[in-house]
Parts: C-alpha cells; sequence; structure tokens
C-alpha cells in the first residue's frame, strides 16, 4: 500500500508558447488536507486538470493507490474517486440547480432519469454546505455568483470520492460562506476524504492545511507540513524572495469630493444609499456577500437602471445612463467577474488592454498602433502580466493573469475615479502588491480610488475611509482616524449592528 | 459595347450571321447550350434532345444549367463562360430574358450566333428562337380542360413562383382560355413550383371554395400532383386536373386514370433536337427560321401511351 | 401541481399568445373558410413534416449548433424511396427501413464530420452536406420526380396521407369529418417521446449542457463529440421520418422539393424558444411555433393573397411573435424583481 | 516585415492552399477552357456580387450575428432602380442614391429591430426581413422583371458590366484582353477600406469586441447596440452597392433573384475563417472564401458537369476547405507547442 492516495511524478505539460508543467511530482496523503499555493500562472489549475483527465501530459506518471493509472477523459478520473471543484465556475446557467449537480452522472430509475431522489440528493449536499434556501428546482443563472459556487461545490461533495480537488474555491465567497466551506472540508477529511486546496490566501492555508506544496513557473518548489512554515517563509518558496510589506499603504493628500451619490434607490436592491468619495483618498466599501457594494457601483457606473438618486461628479450633478456616459465623466469601473464582464475572451491581450479607452489610442478614427504596442508592454511589466506576448488570446491565460490584464485596461483609460471591485480576486500575494501600488500611485496623483472589497484586512490597511454596507443600504462610514477603524467594528456594522 | 461592327460586313441577310473566318467543319463546330436548370425533369427532355442532336450531327455540344431555375446571376455566369471558353454557337432558355440579354451581347459582337429555346430572349441579332409560347401553350391546356368540364365550371389556378417569366405567361394563357369560355377563376394561389406547395395550396382551396372547384390549373407537374394529393384527401373526385411539362410520372398518373387528367407538353425533347441543329446550320452560314415552332400536345388518356413510348424511344 | 405547470407552460411560451391572436384574427375575418374543422385538420396535415423535421434542428439548435441539411435529408429519403418502388421493391417495412436507414446515416456523417474533424460550427459541414445530399437526391432519380400513386404501396402512402375517424355523411362517400391525420398523430406520438426523452432522460440533459456551457460538459465527463454526433445522427433519422411522411402526403418523390424546409424548421424552432446560443427550447414550443407557421400559411392562402403579400405578412407575423416573446420575458423578470423587494 | 506579413496571411489562410490547389486542378484537367485569361476575369466578374455581400455578412458574422436579409436586400435595391427607370428617371447619381437609401435603410431596420426591441438573435429578425424584403421587390414590379438594356442609364450599367483595359487585336473589333471587369476593381477597393476600417480603426476593433463579449464591451463604454445597429446598416448599404452591380451585370431587375445570395455569402465568409461564435473572421479570408466558391462553379461549369454533380462537388469542397483550415490550425498550435521551453 503507497503512502499517498494520488501521486504524480514527473509531470510535464506544454501548450502553444509556455511550458506549464515542468517535471512537476507531487503526491496526496490519504484523509490530509494539502495546500497547493504558487504565483498566478505558476501551474496549479494545469496540474489539477491533468489530475482530472482533461488534459494529456506529454510526460510523467499518475499514481492512485499505488496504481499507475492514465486518465484518458475526466469520466475515468471521476470513476478512480476524484472529484474536483474547477477555478472558473462550470455551471449550465440555463438549466436546475439538480441537474448542475448531477451534470455527467445520472440516478436512473429505469430508462428515466429518477428526479426526486436526485432534487433530494442535491438539496441534502447543499443542506451540508449550510444552504438549504438554495431551490433547487431554480435554474442557475438565476442565483447569485456565490450561490453558484456553492452548487459547484455540492456538485464534488455529493460524490463519493476519496480525492477532492478545490482549485480557488473560496474567491467568490464571503467570510461567512468561507468559515462555512471550511467546516464542511474539514469534516471531509474527517471521513478520510483527502483534500487538496488551493488558494491565494495564506491565512486560509495556515488555517485549514496539513502540508502545502508550493510552485513556481510549473516546477515543484517544496512540499512542507504547515507547523514547519511561515508567512515569510511560504512566500520566500513562492515567488522567489521575501516580501517585507504585504500591504505598502501610502497616503496621498485629501482633496475635493469627486463623487458623491445622494440617496440612490433601486427597487429590491438599493435602498438610500449615499456616500462621499475624495480625490486623494481610498475609498473602502466593506460587507458581506451580497450586500450590495456590486449593485451600487454599478448603478453609479450606469450599468443599471436607478429608480432614484442623485450622482454628483466634481461637485457636478450628473445624469450617467450608460457605462459610455461614466466613461466620459472619467470614471472606471473594474468588475468582478471578469470573463462575463471585464474580458473578451477570444480577443488578444492588446486589444483588451485598451477596450475601455479606444478613443484615447486613435488618431481620429485610427487606432495608433505604436502607442497601444507601448501602453501594452508597459502593463505587462507594470503588473508583471504573464503572457507569451500581446497577441495571445486573453482565455488562455491564467485566471489570475485574466484579472491583472483587466486592471491594466482601466489603468489605460486617463480616469479620474476608480472603482476597483474585488480587484485582487483571484491573484497572488505577489501580484497584490503590485494591484496595491497600482492605487497608491493613482491616489498620490490625485485621483479618487473606490475599493469594494470582501478581504477586511485589505480593507482595514488600505483604505483612507471605509463605507459598509449591508442588505442595500450604509450601515456605516468610518474614517481611518476616527476609533471605529478597526475589524471588529466594520464587522459589526456589516452583521447589521449599531456603532455609537 | 452594344453594336461592335464586323470589320468585312458579311451578307447580312435577315437570319444569318456570319463570321469572317471560314466555314469550319462540322467536326470542330461546338455549340454551347446553358438551359435554365439542368436538375428538372423537363429540362432533362431539351438536355437530352440537344445532346441526341449534337451525336446525329456529329457536333459538340454542352449543355449547363444552374442548379435552380430561379438562380438569374448563376445562368449570366454560364453564358460569360461559355462565350469566353469558346464556343461557335451557343443556345440560351433564360430564367430571366433581360439578364440572358445582357450576357449575351458578347456572343452577337463577337458574331457568335445567338439561339433562344424554350422561353425566348429577344436579343437583338438573335438568330432563331425554338420554342412555343408558354402563353399559348397555357391556353390549349386551359382550353382542353373547359372542353371536359363545360363553360359553366369553376377554375382555380396554381402557379409557380411570382414574379418568374414562365408562371407569368402561363397564367395568362390559361387566364385567357378561362375568358374566352366565360369560366370563373375562384382563385390563384403559388405553390412554389413544389409537390409540397401545391398540396398545401389545393388544401386551402378545397376549405376555402368546398364542392365548388371543377378545373385545377396548374403551371407544371409537380404542382398538379400536389393538387391531386389534396383532392384524393378530401374524397373530391369530380375534378379536372392539368398539369404542365409533360413529365413521364404525371403521363402515367394520367393513364391510370387519376385526377390529373392532362399535361400540357411542349415537346422539350424535339426543341432540344431543333435548336441544335439550328445553331449548327448558323454555324454553317445556312439559313436558319427566325422562329421555329415547337408543336404543342396536350397529352391525355388517349395518347398518353402513345406519348409515353415516344420518350422512350427518345432517351434509348 | 398540475395548475402550476399548465400555468409555467403558458408564462414560457409567449408565442402561444401570438398563436392565439393569429387564430381569432382569421376565425373573425374569416369565419366561413378558416373556421371550419376541415380546415383546422388541414393545418394539422400541413403542420407535419414541418413539425417531424423541427424536432430533430431543435435538439441541433439546443446543442448551439444547426442542421441545414434537412431538408436534403428529408428528400433523400423520399428519393431513395421512390427509386426502390420503381425498381419494383413494395415491401412497407423494406422501404422505411432503407429510408430511415440512408437519412440516419447522413445524419451520422454530419456530426462525425463535426466532430472528428473538429469543425468549428456545423453550419459549414451541414451546409456542405446540404449540397452533397441535394445532388445523391438528383443522381439517383435522374433529376425527374418519380409518382406513387398506384405502385401498390399505399400501407406506405398512409402514413403521411391517411386520416383516423373519417366519418361521413350517411351513405355516401361525402365526407362529414375528415378525420384527424395520421401524420399529425405520428407527430404527437413523437413529441411526446422527445419530450421524454429531453426533460427525463440522461442523454437529453447532457444535450442542454453540451448546448448551455460546452466547457463545463466537458470538465463533468460529458462525452461531448458522442452527444453531438448522437444529435446529428438523431436529427437526420427525424428528416428521413418525414420523408416517410412525404412519400404519402406528396406522392412523388421530387429533388428539388426540400428547399424551403430548412429554413421553415429553424423559423418554428426559434419562434417557439429555441435560441442560436444554445442551452434553450423545448419541444412543444417547437410544436406552436410549426403551428404559428402553418396556420399563417394557411390563414393567408385562404384568403387568397399572392406571393409577394405572403412574404411580407410571414416575414412580419415571425418578427412580431419573437418580439411577444422577449417582451413577455422581460416583464416576468420585472415582475420577479418587484416581488424579491 | 512585408515578408512576415505575406507569411502571416499565407498562415492564417489555410483556404488559400484549397484555392490553390483547386485552380491547379482546373488549369491540368482543362488548359483549353479554365486557363485562360478571359476566363480568369470571368471568375473574377463572377465573383463580384457575392464579394460585396459578404463583406457586410462578416461584419454581421464577427459581432456573433448573421444577416439573413442580405439577397432580398441586393435584389429589393436593383427592383428599385428598375421600377424608377421603369418611371423615366435616367440620372445615375439620383438612382444610386435611392438604390443605396433603400438598402442602407433596411439594414437599418434590421439593426434596430435586433438591439431595440433586444431580440435574442438576429437570425430570425433578418429572417423575418428576408421576406418581407422579398415581398416588397415584387410587389414594386408587380412582380415583372424588368430590362435595362437600352435604356439610357449605360453610365450605371458599366458599373456592373463594364471593364478597364480592354485591348482589341489591332484593326479589328476582336478582343485581345478582355479587360479588369469594373466591378471587381470596385470590390478590391472596397475591401481595402474594409481591411483598414476593421483592423485599424476604433469602430473596426470595437465590431470584433461586441462579437466577443457584449456585456463586457458594454461595461468598457463601447455603446454595443450602436455598434450592432451600425453593423446591419453597414451590411444592408453593402446589400446595396451588390444591387448596383447587378443592374449592369444582370441587365435586369427581377424580385426573385437573390435567392441564392445568402447562403453564398455565408458560405464565403465562413470557408474564409469566420466564425458563428463571433470575434473572428477577416476581410481577405472572405475575399479568398468567395473566389473559392466562384472557381468551383466555374470551372464545374466548364467541365459540363451536371447540377447534380455540382451540389456534391461544392457540398464537399466547402467541407474540405474549412476542414483543410482547422487541420493547419492544429499543426501550427502543435508546432508552437513543440518549440515552448
Ligand atoms: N488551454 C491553455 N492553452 C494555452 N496555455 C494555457 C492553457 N491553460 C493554461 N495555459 C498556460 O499555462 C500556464 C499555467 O496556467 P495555470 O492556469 O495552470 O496557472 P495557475 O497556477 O492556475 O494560475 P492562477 O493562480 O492564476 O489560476 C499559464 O502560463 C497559462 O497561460
Ligand atoms: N451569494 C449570494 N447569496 C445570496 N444572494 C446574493 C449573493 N450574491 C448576490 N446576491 C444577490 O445580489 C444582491 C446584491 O449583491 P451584490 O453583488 O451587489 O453584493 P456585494 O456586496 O457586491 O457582494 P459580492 O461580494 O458578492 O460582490 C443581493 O441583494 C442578493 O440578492
Ligand atoms: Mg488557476
Ligand atoms: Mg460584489
Amino acid at each position: 500500500m503507497s503512502e499517498y492516495v494520488v501521486e504524480l511524478k514527473h509531470i510535464t505539460k506544454r501548450f502553444p508558447g509556455v511550458v506549464a508543467l515542468k517535471d512537476m511530482s507531487i503526491g496526496i496523503r490519504p484523509g490530509e488536507i494539502h495546500g497547493l499555493i504558487g504565483e498566478n500562472g505558476a501551474g496549479k489549475s494545469t496540474l489539477i486538470k491533468v489530475l482530472t483527465g482533461v488534459h494529456t501530459p506529454e510526460e510523467g506518471e499518475i499514481f492512485v493507490d499505488g496504481q499507475k493509472v492514465v486518465f484518458k477523459n475526466p469520466v475515468q478520473s471521476r470513476e478512480a474517486g476524484i472529484a474536483c471543484v474547477y477555478q472558473e465556475l462550470n455551471i449550465v446557467k440555463q438549466l436546475p440547480v439538480t441537474d448542475n449537480v448531477f451534470m455527467g452522472r445520472a440516478v436512473k430509475k429505469g430508462l428515466l432519469l429518477d428526479y426526486p431522489r436526485m432534487h433530494a440528493e442535491a438539496e441534502e449536499a447543499l443542506k451540508t454546505l449550510g444552504h438549504p434556501e438554495i431551490n433547487v428546482h431554480l435554474e442557475c443563472g438565476k442565483l447569485g455568483v456565490g450561490q453558484q459556487q456553492m452548487v459547484e461545490i455540492a456538485k464534488a461533495v455529493s460524490l463519493d470520492a476519496k480525492l477532492i480537488i478545490m482549485d480557488e474555491p473560496t474567491s467568490s465567497l464571503g467570510k461567512e460562506e468561507i468559515e462555512q466551506l471550511m467546516e464542511t472540508v474539514r469534516g471531509l477529511k474527517a471521513k478520510g476524504v483527502a483534500i487538496l486546496f488551493v488558494s491565494h490566501k495564506l491565512e486560509e492555508l495556515f488555517e485549514l492545511c496539513d502540508r502545502v506544496t508550493v510552485m513556481r513557473d510549473g516546477e515543484h518548489i517544496i512540499t512542507e507540513d504547515t507547523v514547519n512554515l511561515t508567512e515569510d517563509s511560504l512566500i520566500n518558496a513562492m515567488v522567489g524572495r521575501t516580501l517585507d510589506n504585504l500591504y505598502p499603504k501610502e497616503f496621498g493628500t485629501k482633496g475635493e469630493v469627486w463623487l458623491e451619490a445622494k440617496g440612490l434607490n433601486e427597487a429590491g436592491v438599493l435602498h438610500d444609499v449615499s456616500f462621499k468619495a475624495h480625490a486623494g483618498q481610498i475609498t473602502g466599501f466593506a460587507g458581506l456577500v451580497g450586500a450590495g457594494r456590486t449593485e451600487t457601483m454599478r448603478a453609479v457606473f450606469g450599468a443599471d437602471k436607478l429608480d432614484s438618486g442623485e450622482i454628483y461628479v466634481k461637485g457636478e450633478k450628473v445624469h450617467i445612463r450608460t457605462p459610455k456616459d461614466a466613461i466620459k465623466r472619467k470614471i472606471a469601473f473594474l468588475t468582478e467577474d471578469r470573463k462575463g464582464q471585464g474580458l473578451v475572451l477570444n480577443l488578444d491581450v492588446r486589444t483588451n488592454l485598451v477596450l475601455a479607452n479606444m478613443k484615447g489610442f486613435s488618431n481620429g478614427p485610427f487606432l495608433d498602433k505604436d502607442r497601444i504596442e507601448q501602453a501594452g508592454n508597459d502593463n505587462v511589466s507594470a503588473l508583471k502580466i504573464k503572457t507569451p506576448s500581446l497577441n495571445e488570446v486573453v482565455g488562455q491565460l491564467s485566471g489570475g493573469n485574466q484579472q491583472k490584464v483587466v486592471i491594466g485596461k482601466w489603468v489605460n483609460t486617463d480616469a479620474d475615479i476608480f472603482i476597483f471591485d474585488e480587484p485582487t480576486r483571484g491573484i497572488d500575494v505577489g501580484a497584490k502588491i503590485e494591484v496595491y501600488r497600482v492605487m497608491n500611485d493613482l491616489v498620490k496623483a490625485g485621483k479618487c480610488v473606490i475599493m469594494v472589497s470582501s478581504e477586511l484586512p485589505e480593507i482595514l490597511a488600505m483604505s483612507d475611509h471605509v463605507v459598509v454596507m449591508r442588505g442595500g443600504r450604509v450601515m456605516a462610514d468610518i474614517d481611518r482616524d476616527t476609533p471605529h477603524f478597526n475589524s471588529e467594528d466594520i464587522m459589526k456594522a456589516a452583521w447589521g449592528g449599531e456603532l455609537d | 459595347a452594344c453594336g461592335g461592327k464586323k470589320t468585312e460586313a458579311p451578307a447580312d441577310t435577315e437570319n444569318k450571321t456570319g463570321t469572317e473566318t471560314e466555314t469550319p467543319t462540322t467536326g470542330d463546330v461546338k455549340v454551347a447550350v446553358v438551359l435554365k436548370t439542368l436538375a428538372s425533369e423537363y429540362w432533362g427532355y431539351v438536355e437530352a434532345g440537344c445532346k441526341a442532336a449534337g451525336d446525329d450531327l456529329g457536333v459538340d455540344v454542352v449543355v449547363v444549367g444552374p442548379g435552380a431555375e430561379s438562380d438569374i446571376e448563376g445562368q449570366v455566369s454560364m453564358i460569360e463562360q461559355q462565350i469566353g471558353a469558346g464556343c461557335d454557337a451557343i443556345v440560351c432558355a433564360p430564367n430571366d430574358a433581360g439578364a440572358a440579354q445582357g450576357a449575351l451581347q458578347a456572343a452577337i459582337d463577337a458574331g457568335i450566333p445567338v439561339l433562344a429555346v424554350d422561353t425566348n430572349v429577344g436579343i437583338a441579332g438573335q438568330t432563331s428562337f425554338v420554342g412555343t409560347s408558354n402563353v399559348d401553350a397555357a391556353y390549349e391546356g386551359g382550353k382542353w380542360a373547359i372542353e371536359q368540364a363545360g363553360t359553366d365550371a369553376k377554375a382555380v389556378i396554381i402557379y409557380g413562383q411570382e414574379g418568374d417569366n414562365t408562371s407569368n405567361m402561363r397564367m395568362e394563357g390559361y387566364e385567357k382560355a378561362c375568358t374566352e369560355a366565360g369560366v370563373e377563376v375562384l382563385a390563384k394561389l403559388s405553390g412554389n413550383n413544389l409537390t409540397d406547395g401545391a398540396t398545401k395550396a389545393m388544401e386551402d382551396l378545397l376549405s376555402a371554395y368546398p364542392d365548388q372547384i371543377d378545373i385545377v390549373l396548374c403551371h407544371n407537374d409537380d404542382t398538379a400532383i400536389g393538387a391531386m394529393n389534396a383532392c384524393k384527401s378530401a374524397g373530391v373526385s369530380d375534378i379536372t386536373i392539368v398539369g404542365f411539362d409533360g413529365n413521364a410520372s404525371a403521363v402515367k398518373l394520367i393513364l391510370d386514370g387519376e385526377l390529373v387528367k392532362a399535361t400540357v407538353a411542349q415537346q422539350p425533347y424535339e426543341m432540344g433536337y431543333q435548336v441544335v441543329e439550328a445553331a449548327v446550320k448558323a454555324v454553317k452560314l445556312e439559313p436558319v427560321d427566325e422562329v421555329i415552332n415547337a408543336p404543342v400536345q396536350v397529352v391525355t388518356a388517349e395518347n398518353g401511351q402513345a406519348y409515353l413510348d415516344n420518350l422512350e424511344a427518345m432517351k434509348g | 401541481m398540475k395548475n402550476t405547470k399548465m400555468k409555467e407552460l403558458l408564462q414560457k411560451l409567449g408565442t402561444l399568445v401570438a398563436l392565439a391572436i393569429l387564430v381569432l384574427i382569421f376565425c373573425i375575418t374569416m369565419p366561413d373558410k378558416f373556421m371550419k374543422v376541415g380546415n383546422f385538420m388541414n393545418i394539422l396535415k400541413q403542420a407535419s413534416i414541418n413539425c417531424l423535421i423541427a424536432s430533430g434542428m431543435l435538439c441541433a439548435l439546443i446543442t448551439a449548433g444547426i442542421d441545414l441539411s434537412v431538408g436534403s435529408n428529408c428528400v433523400l429519403c423520399t428519393c431513395t424511396i421512390g427509386v426502390m418502388v420503381q425498381s419494383g421493391i413494395t415491401n412497407p417495412f423494406l422501404l422505411v427501413l432503407c429510408g430511415l436507414a440512408v437519412s440516419t446515416l447522413a445524419g451520422f456523417i454530419n456530426g462525425t464530420l463535426l466532430t472528428r474533424l473538429d469543425l468549428p460550427h456545423p453550419f459549414v459541414s451541414t451546409m456542405g452536406m446540404k449540397n452533397v445530399l441535394w445532388g445523391l437526391a438528383l443522381v439517383i432519380t435522374g433529376s425527374k420526380s418519380i409518382a406513387f400513386t398506384n405502385t401498390g404501396i399505399d400501407g406506405l402512402m398512409w402514413i403521411g396521407g391517411g386520416s383516423l375517424f373519417t366519418t361521413y355523411y350517411e351513405g355516401t362517400t361525402k365526407v362529414k369529418f375528415p378525420g384527424i391525420p395520421f401524420s399529425f398523430i405520428l407527430v404527437i406520438i413523437v413529441f411526446i417521446i422527445f419530450d421524454i426523452f429531453l426533460r427525463k432522460t440522461a442523454l437529453g440533459r447532457q444535450i442542454y449542457c453540451v448546448g448551455g456551457n460546452p466547457e463545463a460538459a466537458r470538465l463533468s465527463g460529458i462525452p461531448s463529440k458522442n452527444v453531438l454526433t448522437f444529435v446529428y445522427t438523431l436529427s437526420g433519422f427525424m428528416a428521413g421520418m418525414a420523408g416517410i411522411v412525404s412519400v404519402g402526403r406528396l406522392a412523388s418523390a421530387n429533388g428539388n422539393a426540400g428547399s424551403t424546409y430548412d429554413n421553415d424548421a429553424i423559423a418554428a424552432c426559434i419562434v417557439g424558444g429555441a435560441s442560436f446560443t444554445g442551452g434553450k427550447g423545448t419541444i412543444w414550443g417547437t410544436l406552436i411555433g410549426a403551428l404559428l407557421m402553418a396556420v399563417i400559411r394557411n390563414g393567408l392562402n385562404l384568403a387568397g393573397a399572392k406571393n409577394d403579400v405572403q412574404y411580407i405578412v410571414i416575414g412580419s407575423v415571425i418578427i412580431l411573435a419573437v418580439t411577444i416573446d422577449v417582451f413577455r420575458n422581460k416583464m416576468e423578470a420585472k415582475a420577479r424583481k418587484m416581488a424579491a423587494q
């Protein structure tokens, strides 16, 4: 009997233009929670897809319970006892929850599917994940992103697997849901299921994992018991150097109010939302998932229609009906859903980088090739975007690098007011610092930055001023130099408590 | 580009056109035939006639046609190609006379004899037209049906594609026959030249005019078969359906005593044969009649068998 | 339960409203011609071939694909039978078998081309096949039409031409009730099977998955290629069924007969709620779409409308029907949003 | 620089290989008929209308849409001019203006229907419009064809029928070199403009963006709806251009002339590398696609192939051309993969 439930030995996997995995090895013990971390584009997702039979490696071997196996497709991997929650949502939006949970599997009664049983099992799986409220008959497209992620997790958990892989499962979940998920993971571990857990959030790894493997550039760097690791040693292994300050906050000079919302209302979504954001400051928006922060920003940006409310830009009352109006008013909005709303996946990096400012990169009707090239190269080096070239199709970049392209897209506009909705979602610690630096530079240049984030440490470290929302309402408005500027009070407000 | 003048004007007598070169021997003569389409039974007979003439006269005959009668541009292209590829005479059954005239002008300019078959091109300088007027042919068919059903009969017409010239002419002929005899035309509907469309049209006509229709005048044989289907499934048996084209399948139905009682046959094989004959004559600078009338025949139960035998013989 | 389901159905099918309105208009304007049992039976008959073809097309559309070869394929089936009958074969089972086999094979080739050659979209492969099959139908029939009447295959012809429960006025051969066309009964049977297949079987659900999110389907281990191959094979088979019905309905085989079928089938599906982006569409919606098309044609014919007017009206109604559906969806979404408050 | 660009182009266009092979085959098998300057000029002439229509269609396809109304729209333009000429108007500028205006308006309506009614896919709206426009063309011409020859609009007819640089044998009217068809020169001019437009202008790139992800485009400040409306208007305008060319090319206006145009245009685009899922396609690819189609038709006609054979061959070549492209793409990806270090 082997030490490992699943072991990968000397795996090499190539894609056009890149070698995603180089002689990579990893072993997962039964019943352990094994963390996997590495920079964006390090090859984590590729490794996982090799394990689940989606990609066939050029070299290397896979062992399950000491037996050599070859996975030609996901079914073989699933039959070998491996389940997976992929990084990107894999939901068929048009189908109900039950169908999604049972996608690729069938519970049959005679020739037909046994829907009553499938519904019951799907309900059960969601209940154990702490989401009994999700209606299994509802089409998935009608659920929130967080709920969709839960469906995705239920899909994996409901399989009777010996190894469950989770590729950044927490990136679209709120704090509460992350807690719930961790409980579930621990429960699975107790049942003897092994877990391979990918995350860019160090604290999650330390809290949850028994061992952690670090990858860099497709290669194995270390595998260590968590107890022997510190944040610094982990980061060092990951990026090849130590990072002294994870949150390099710099202060600008507080200026005029550049963006002000007064009494925004949208039936069922926003209720009397008002806030002010100053130039030369980062205004943080804190809250739990579904607090209405995204909806607020979409409304401000003209992506959704408001029922009532006023918006002032630099003191002037404006009527923003479409995103185009907003951009004209020098507002930029980095959306949280990069695939659906941020990028044109089948176009190249170059085009995506200038997507929001085609006019600015044109002479008359013609695009200025040289300037675009210049800006693209600047973005790639400033944001450390890992791509073979500017001509690469964006859809083929790793998740984190896609996020960086979206950031680049907005940096390339000459906006004054930047709204960043979950800007660091899914990007590695090193890259996060780059994003913070971008924000710092903007603030120092006297721009106005709004940062919506579900990560409290980030909010606390980077904001000059925090707006806390809950249920589509503003609960609190806290300055950095007031005593309420601490995690307890912000959480309290996010849960609906009164601050004195 | 119109009206290019020859340097050495040939004896420009009424109907012949000559080239400046010496008369070619029949062995090298190439006749290009561009039909409305080849993908139908009727044009298959024309093609067979052309080829047979080619064999008999020992000339090279190329027969082409676009995929559908509605493909006007396709036909223009074919005419251009045939002229471009070199031919001594060109025969055309135009999908659109105007369009064909435009394309055939190049042939006239180059002194290549131009002949029309089945449907007239009517281009200035045209050597000959072999065919029947669709108007007259339809008139004959209509008259025959009225003879059978009586002048107090009521008729419906199922036409082909609106805007199609042939369809328009057949319509004219049928209507002429009806007005002359005082037969009321209850309705005119399109069957799009397809059995499916015709079946639907006839079903709807039977619905709209129950027990009133005595005569169904159709613009082709597929249409007639469609009309027959509708009548049969509606239990209508006292009706006279007239088809057009003289396809073997329709003639067999006539002989079987089905509701299709007649089909107007324009002798496609004959037309094909005669037009090639005329073309060869024109190339040899022999005189050719400006209009060569192909006989029209209303094929009925009486003469049907003979007609079929004839068709069979021509194929062999 | 039953009630809510009915309500759901009604809600989902905005086109049903369009159909109802249309029928109403025709009933009011032409009570003597349109509003007759016989005419309604005619409409059912006239919709049959389109319904059968559209059912296969629907599956292709659900997978975000398209099958442009259905019309030619249907015709090829009829022509195959025609050629066999000409050569003296009259065993109905053998004829049906061969006809269906040819069409199913053609569908299978469509699917194989798409999946094994990794073609980007079935538009190309099926457009190519449309031409190939059309050509084949012309080749085997020698571009001639073949009549089936009096060839001794009345049993086979009954499928497309026969009616059940026909009643006559006593002692005459005059038809009182023209009977329910068997071809439409066939459609209903086929559609019930499709409904169960699409909603309740594993393969049926996989078709939606492949169309709704091909990547997710692949990652979930659904053999997308096999599913797609199956879908196009099924589409071919249904085209074959339509071909069998047209033996009796058209009483003739003609290689050029199928030119309008593809577009009619697509229109029926789309009007009935399917979408080019895949993952959507129901068989009952398709039925309504097909009936809608049949009713327009029928009504216009009864009104004696000319070709040109028919084109204009049909075009407008297609746009209108889909508009109504879109509008109704929007209203519904709005209502949901208000209720969420 | 120039060299690598040429290489890139060659690499990108696997269909060019298919075209070359095809030309070679015809040249070898029919040196006397096919391999003549005159014939090549014919091919260019024959491809012109399809090229013009396909250029507009390409834009629609890039936005993941389709425009099925182009054929009817082209015909409507010609018929409009026909009716005007019949009523005695012979000012070429006025005729062109009115023809283009009608087609552009029709395109604009297509775009407006799509974007303002939020229709799910332009298939429906443009299919509806196809019928409507066809009907209109028949209505205005009274379903009769109108001949342009000798109506005093020779200037206008020259656009579609004239040639440049025609040379004659000395002292005769016998044509030595038939001249480059002006319609094809027009195509080249239009295509160069399209190339620059699609590759180098902001609006052109926006068309690709809207095709790839309309929501992302909207949130990046690209007015997706306006871009789409523009695309369909442009498509209508190009159909109008094709209509103007056909005044001279067909020398007649006939309401039914456009039945094959839609599919030919789509085929040209798809064979040339465009995709139904949007975001892909180049104008030069489309040119090659259109030429490929024209060469097949021309070669088969010269070979005296029958319709049935033609259908089969055309279908097969369409499939083959796209297969070659897919295969070449795969090879290229593989090569890049092997090169990765
Ligand atoms: N299908 C593909 N085609 C081409 N290149 C790919 C493909 N999938 C991944 N890559 C490349 O392989 C490398 C590894 O990507 P992978 O998605 O495994 O990274 P990752 O470690 O999961 O990063 P992240 O943390 O951003 O999710 C990247 O450079 C990426 O661009
Ligand atoms: N995970 C979820 N669970 C339940 N409802 C959700 C969820 N995500 C979004 N919603 C719905 O969307 C509305 C507003 O969500 P919004 O995305 O604006 O919130 P947010 O504060 O930005 O949260 P997030 O962190 O998900 O972006 C909520 O009122 C809720 O109805
Ligand atoms: Mg990843
Ligand atoms: Mg949010």
